[in-house]
């Protein structure tokens, strides 16, 4: 066990790390920040999304003490009230079913719209493209995204 | 139970004779699957980081990211064969270095370093190796320390093509990578690596005798095509079988090189 | 190329059936926001693996190389030594270690071990389970266990299976085949005779259709957390998709009262049909009671994909007998449902397959016969769609294939035969409420069909019934498939008969069947009433595994019994 | 090279409920002292919707606006029995079973109102935005959370309700296979256009026109989320998804999301989608079940599409590019037919 001490969507945490921990189990067993969900564990669904000093990350193939000194953000830190735009238009445009992949997706979103306010559909599609759902067809999140880009705007 | 040990230099941790933990995206898996050996070993040496070289060559550093290939406008020939690597998740976290040794049906950015001609600077050795020898070290792979890539002198003369099932992250039925420079209209040092169709990205040594000394006119790139899968070894899998990509290697070749015609 | 600009309207054709319907309604119609919104957007949606619990151990399986195989000897003693391993669980753990997951529904004999002891008949199977107190630590204990295998021969294919000789999956099913009300090797379906009609018919036209399994593949792995709750109770907190039928399979395995159960679930990350199994459950507890630990049994996504119950593969046979003028006159289907090595759901779905044939048409004369088959193959299960999309996908592209051989727009066609108001259906209850008319006309007008005013002018509510609606003089049946040895009833008791002699199984196929007898049709609706304790999951299981037998198997008459579970029959 | 375009039908009927029936659900129905009423369920939710619509539907039999109606679920310790949330059983007999139960908190929440207002329950209606009065005279009104005060602390009453819905369990003729699968179907109707790559086999859905018969809408934008989610999936598993690619050779199984196929954000293709809604008699307020049925219209739709553009029949699922180019090689090249 090692001690990571980190910040978490704006806080200071800080928490042990077992050797071999992944910043995922870190997150949801060591530090109770349960929003990023356990999918696959090989890197091929994204539902682990958190967003790491600006960037996106499998937090499922991050090991743990690599949060050590970084900015980790997670979909918990967007508003708990959901007045994010993104969760405001996740929420307006039915882009969830069973909710499992939306912090996951709801982070790939907000990753691009932070580098890129105004993207179009291609380039949401390529943000979202490491994000898997298996509910909606992917359309509405597509939608959801490009309309909380133009709220932005 | 795998403990992923954090050495001072590239050097120890070629010395410490642990497999090289890159990026993570493989070996992450594993330790996650209790597949990994014991001890794994990374550096946080910056250097492997580095992106060196304005001129005839760039020197990119073992650890240097898919994402930050991406962020760079002097490196936009590489970046179709970055763009192809993962999702956005996956390149901010995946390295040329690794990407070396990504098992079958990954491995799609070392098909386009073959095909430019770049070679594996090995740490603790000095010199270079092409990088189509080193890919096929897969039991031991030597520890890379950079990569030295020729920049193609023409972009138009460097193509890339990846065939995957899912758009626009997929794995490859199969990725090709052509380097075709011209001289006075003909094809010199041409260049021709497959990504899937083989146990690691190879070359195609059939494609390059085709396309050799000629111009790339119709006649030469039906040539190219026809013997697109000579001396390739495609796999089965869960993406395609062999026969599938044997019988569309020429196919996507000759499109790939009709757009650079 | 597709144009993505305007990626998908929706359209409400209030204007179709207005007169049937009352809209003036206050909250029922409105696009009102998910009550569950808030939680997924914030991420505050609690899945069953959003509970945490200090001291949570972690239960993994292991798992047999070989499609088949006998099982000589479990050595978990270099396992147990692994640092962190809690406990090590073997078929001898499980206080009732055999199950159907349908014996809830009295259906089906028990045929699956919690964790198989002398046997395994697909790659994936579990014969013992490792808790540990990380999931490293019972991963590495997984691979420590020592399993003595001795591969058997085993069969993959539905129809190798059924052939003579093939290896036997389950002893209990020797022609590998389940055995339907306790008579026949499959599920009939006869309507008017086909044969009979093919003799008269214009066209014959044949296909062979084939689905592959398929992965329900929702986002959150199946699993179940459980823990010691006071009073001698456990808690288990699921992923499962029916919360009573998991209950009432983890009561019946473990041989505890329902009351002593307490499972939380509700919130799941998608489903599909992958979680009805209640495979995680029971095993999760068994961990809670021997250990006093909260045990988690977890699927990671490999076991989801390879040793998670897929939609199983189906196979069918259609051959139809077609008019000039496009009507369809007799239909008959041979279809085989791969139920992998035990019963789970397919059984329930082979039934549910025979009472959505012909599809949504009206076809005088139909004859189908529907195989569960046993394969060394990963269970089958639900899937979304569940007995209907694999002779879905069958019928309708053999549609395609009779409208082109008589030379019909493939719209037209399906309008032409679908089924209307007053229609008689294939298992004898007359349609209502059709639609399938005014489908096929919507999408003709948008995606620009052309259709005749008839076509246009036809409608469900229209032109059914009469004729249309009245049993079939005669009805073709037959006693092809005819089973010794398996008692009519009670087949979901443990204790009660068993074949005494590998039973008799004609090998079916799709040719003709051989023996042919006639009998009226009875157009009499049998009783509907079910005994009560037949229906629901939370059924206390019986106290103690040994039954008195079920009485002597009687020859069975037709039209003399009153249903009483779906595959067997007991006497008025 | 060449790119074929080819447009394919299939048409469909489904069955709603528990095949043959004896499935029941239970539902309870109760009301705080202010008048918001719980409803407590065992059903689940993973993803189509059921707390909300029965949410919905509770609170229009009720008569009282959604947002005085929570839904919990699933507590084997407080929600009664229910099978469980597969073959489009949910909406149909969950749905049922709450609006008996809420009919019979209705019902004591209306007597209570009556003896507040001093006139017959009889002549009360709820004017759904959380308000009780005497028909036709809007004046003599009372609200459900005075109503639900005095019921619990003047008159001693529960504002409680219990519903189960069950569709009896059908035989089985083992000769005919006579039965009553179950009571209501929801239909089908899909249009799908392909394009298909004649030298590599690639099939890609370029357009999708749908029509589906939900019986009624009880939320025009959880139908939209099946309907649209589910024509996905059976999109995807016309040409994508198998666990065992080699079947019935075990070979080759996909252990991740990168070796199991499914359509990606960059594969998807317009659909638009028309919403049929004929009501079922025995649904509740003449609701089907959508969820089950949107996908499979679509497999076969894209096989007959792939006959139509090239003119190859592929019987096997999932239509793979290699079975495409197999044929076509059989075939001896593309054979459009293009008939529809």
């Amino acid at each position: 066990m090692r001690p990571v001490t980190f910040t978490l969507n704006g806080a200071p945490r800080a928490a042990f790390a077992a050797e071999g921990q992944n910043l995922l189990d870190f997150l949801r067993r060591g530090v109770g920040d349960l929003s990023p969900k356990y999918g696959c564990g090989q890197g091929s669904c994204g539902a682990c999304t958190v967003i790491v000093d600006g960037e996106t990350r499998l937090a499922c193939l991050m090991p743990a003490e690599d949060a050590a000194g970084r900015r980790v953000e997670t979909a918990a830190g967007l508003d708990p009230q959901g007045r994010h735009p993104l969760q405001e238009a996740f929420m307006e445009h039915f882009a969830a079913q069973c909710g499992y992949c939306t912090p996951g997706m709801l982070m790939a979103a907000r990753a691009l719209l932070d580098r890129n306010p105004r993207p179009s559909r291609d380039e949401v599609i390529e943000a979202i493209s490491g994000n898997l759902c298996r509910c909606t067809g992917y359309e509405p999140i597509i939608a959801a995204i490009l309309s909380a880009a133009e709220a932005r705007a | 139970m795998t403990v992923i040990e954090t050495l001072p230099t590239l050097a120890e941790a070629a010395r410490s004779g642990a497999p090289f933990f890159g990026g993570g995206t493989i070996w992450m898996r594993a330790v996650n699957a209790g597949e990994a050996p014991p001890r794994l070993v990374r550096t946080a040496d910056p250097a492997l980081r580095d992106i060196q070289g304005a001129g005839d060559a760039v020197r990119i550093g073992a650890g240097v990211t898919m994402a930050q290939i991406l962020a760079r406008g002097d490196l936009s020939f590489l970046h179709a064969p970055a763009r192809a690597i993962g999702g956005p998740q996956v390149r901010n976290q995946a390295t040329v270095g690794g990407n070396l040794f990504a098992p079958h049906p990954y491995g799609d950015f070392a098909v386009a370093l073959i095909a430019l001609g770049a070679r594996a600077v090995l740490a603790g050795q000095g010199g270079a190796r092409p990088v189509e020898e080193v890919v096929r070290d897969r039991a031991r792979p030597p520890l890379v320390a950079a990569l030295e890539v020729p920049r193609p002198r023409d972009a138009r003369a460097f193509g890339w093509l990846k065939v995957s099932r899912v758009k626009p992250k997929g794995v490859s039925v199969l990725s090709i990578a052509v380097l075709a420079p011209r001289e006075g209209g003909r094809l010199r040092g041409v260049r021709v690596a497959f990504g899937a169709m083989g146990p690691h990205p190879m070359r195609a040594a059939g494609a390059e005798r085709a396309l050799e000394g000629g111009a790339l006119d119709a006649a030469a790139i039906a040539r190219a095509a026809a013997q697109a899968a000579e001396g390739l070894d495609p796999p089965t899998d869960a993406i395609a079988s062999a026969w599938y990509r044997r019988a569309v290697a020429g196919v996507h070749l000759r499109r790939l090189l009709e757009g650079m015609a | 190329m597709k144009d993505m600009t305007n990626p998908g309207m929706i359209a409400f054709r209030k204007d179709l059936f207005a007169d049937e319907r009352d809209d003036r309604l206050n909250e029922v119609g409105k696009p009102t926001r998910r009550q569950d919104i808030l939680g997924h957007v914030t991420g505050r949606s609690p899945f069953y693996d959003d509970h945490l619990f200090d001291g949570l151990t972690h239960l993994r399986c292991v798992r047999s190389p070989h499609h088949a195989a006998r099982v000589r000897r479990i050595d978990t003693a270099e396992a147990a030594r692994i640092p962190g391993v809690v406990r090590i669980l073997t078929g001898a753990d499980v206080p009732r270690n055999l199950n159907t997951l349908l014996s809830l529904l009295d259906f089906g004999i028990d045929d699956e071990p919690v964790l198989s002891t002398d046997r395994v008949r697909y790659r994936g199977e579990p014969v013992a389970a490792v808790i540990a107190e990380t999931e490293a630590q019972a991963r590495a204990a997984v691979k420590a266990v020592r399993v003595e295998w001795e591969p058997l021969p085993h069969v993959l294919d539905v129809e190798e299976a059924i052939r003579p000789g093939a290896p036997v999956v389950l002893d209990i099913y020797p022609g590998n085949r389940f055995v339907y009300h306790g008579k026949y090797d499959h599920q009939k379906l006869r309507y008017g005779d086909v044969e009979a009609a093919f003799g008269h018919a214009d066209h014959i036209v044949e296909g062979r259709y084939q689905m592959s399994p398929i992965e329900q593949a929702p986002i959150e792995t199946c699993g179940a957390i459980a823990a010691p709750e006071q009073n001698g109770r456990y808690v288990c907190y699921t992923s499962t998709q029916a919360l009573f039928f998991s209950l009432g399979t983890a009561a019946k395995v473990l041989n505890l009262p329902s009351s002593r159960l307490h499972f939380i679930g509700g919130t799941v990350g998608g489903g599909f049909g992958g979680k009805v199994d209640s495979i995680h459950e029971p095993l999760a507890i068994l961990g809670a009671m021997l250990t006093g630990r909260p045990v988690k049994y977890m699927w990671d996504r490999e076991e989801e994909m390879q040793v998670g119950a897929p939609r199983g593969a189906e196979r069918w046979y259609i051959k139809d007998g077609v008019m000039k003028d496009g009507r369809i006159v007799a239909r008959r289907f041979t279809g085989f449902f791969d139920s992998g090595a035990y019963t789970r759901l397919s059984s329930y779905a082979v039934i549910k397959a025979a009472g959505h044939l012909p599809g949504p048409y009206t076809i005088p004369n139909v004859h189908a016969d529907v195989y569960c088959v046993f394969t060394n193959r990963t269970p089958a299960t639900a899937m979304r769609g569940f007995g209907i999309t694999g002779v879905d996908f069958a019928i309708e592209a053999h549609m395609d294939k009779v409208a082109e051989v008589v030379g019909m727009n493939p719209v037209a066609l399906r309008i032409l035969n679908a089924y209307r108001d007053g229609d008689m259906k294939a298992h004898r209850r007359v349609a209502k409420n059709c639609a399938l008319i005014e489908c096929c006309q919507v999408v003709a007008e948008k995606a620009g069909v052309r259709l005749s005013p008839e076509l246009l002018a036809m409608s469900s509510r229209r032109g059914g019934g009469g004729e249309r609606g009245r049993l079939p003089a005669h009805t073709a049946t037959d006693e092809a498939g005819r089973v010794e040895g398996f008692a009519a009833q009670g087949y979901a008791r443990r204790g009660g008969p068993r074949p005494v002699e590998p039973p008799r199984q004609a090998a079916p196929g799709p040719a003709p069947v051989a023996a042919s007898a006639s009998r009226a049709a009875d157009p009499r609706a049998r009783g509907a009433a079910a005994p009560a304790a037949a229906g629901g999951g939370s059924m206390p299981p019986p106290a103690a595994p040994p039954e008195p037998p079920a009485p002597a198997p009687a020859p069975a008459r037709p039209g003399s019994l009153r249903f009483s579970s779906i595959s067997g029959f007991r006497r008025r | 090279m060449a790119l074929h375009r080819g447009r394919g039908f299939a048409a469909i009927n489904y069955p709603i409920g528990m095949n043959l029936g004896g499935d029941p659900s239970q539902a309870l129905v109760h009301s705080n002292p202010d008048g918001k009423f719980t409803v407590a369920l065992s059903a689940i939710d993973l993803g189509q919707g059921m707390k909300s619509v029965v949410r919905q539907i509770a609170a229009e039999t009720l008569g009282v606006p959604v947002e005085d109606v929570y839904v919990d679920t699933a507590d084997s310790d407080t929600g009664p029995h229910d099978m469980g949330s597969f073959a489009s059983r949910g909406t149909h007999r969950m749905g049922n079973a709450v609006i008996r139960a809420a009919q019979e908190a209705r019902s004591v929440m209306l007597e209570a109102a009556a003896e507040e207002l001093e006139v017959d329950a009889a002549d009360l209606v709820t004017d759904g935005r959380g308000n009780i009065h005497v028909k036709g005279a809007p004046s003599r009104s009372i609200t459900t959370m005075a109503a639900a005060q005095a019921a619990q602390f003047r008159q001693g009453r529960t504002i409680a309700g219990r519903g189960i819905f069950l569709v009896p369990l059908s035989d089985v003729d083992p000769e005919t296979g006579e039965m009553s699968p179950v009571t209501t179907f929801a239909h089908a109707a899909m249009l799908v256009e392909v394009e298909v790559d004649d030298e590599t086999g690639e099939v890609a859905v370029t357009d999708m026109q749908s029509a589906y018969e939900v019986g009624r809408a009880l939320n025009p934008r959880l139908v939209e989320q099946q309907l649209r989610g589910g024509a996905w999936m059976g999109m995807s598993h016309a040409a994508w998804e198998t666990t065992e690619p080699c079947y019935p050779a075990r070979d080759h199984g996909p252990v991740d999301f990168n070796t199991y196929l499914m359509p990606g954000p960059g594969d998807l293709a317009p659909h638009h989608i028309s919403v049929l809604e004929r009501p079922a008699e025995d649904g509740p307020f003449g609701g089907k079940g959508p969820g089950e049925m949107c996908a499979n219209p679509v497999l076969p739709a894209v096989v007959n599409a792939v006959y139509d553009a090239v003119g190859v029949r592929i019987d096997e699922l999932p239509v793979t590019p290699e079975k495409v180019l197999r044929a076509l090689r059989a075939q001896g090249g593309a054979r459009p037919r293009r008939r529809l």
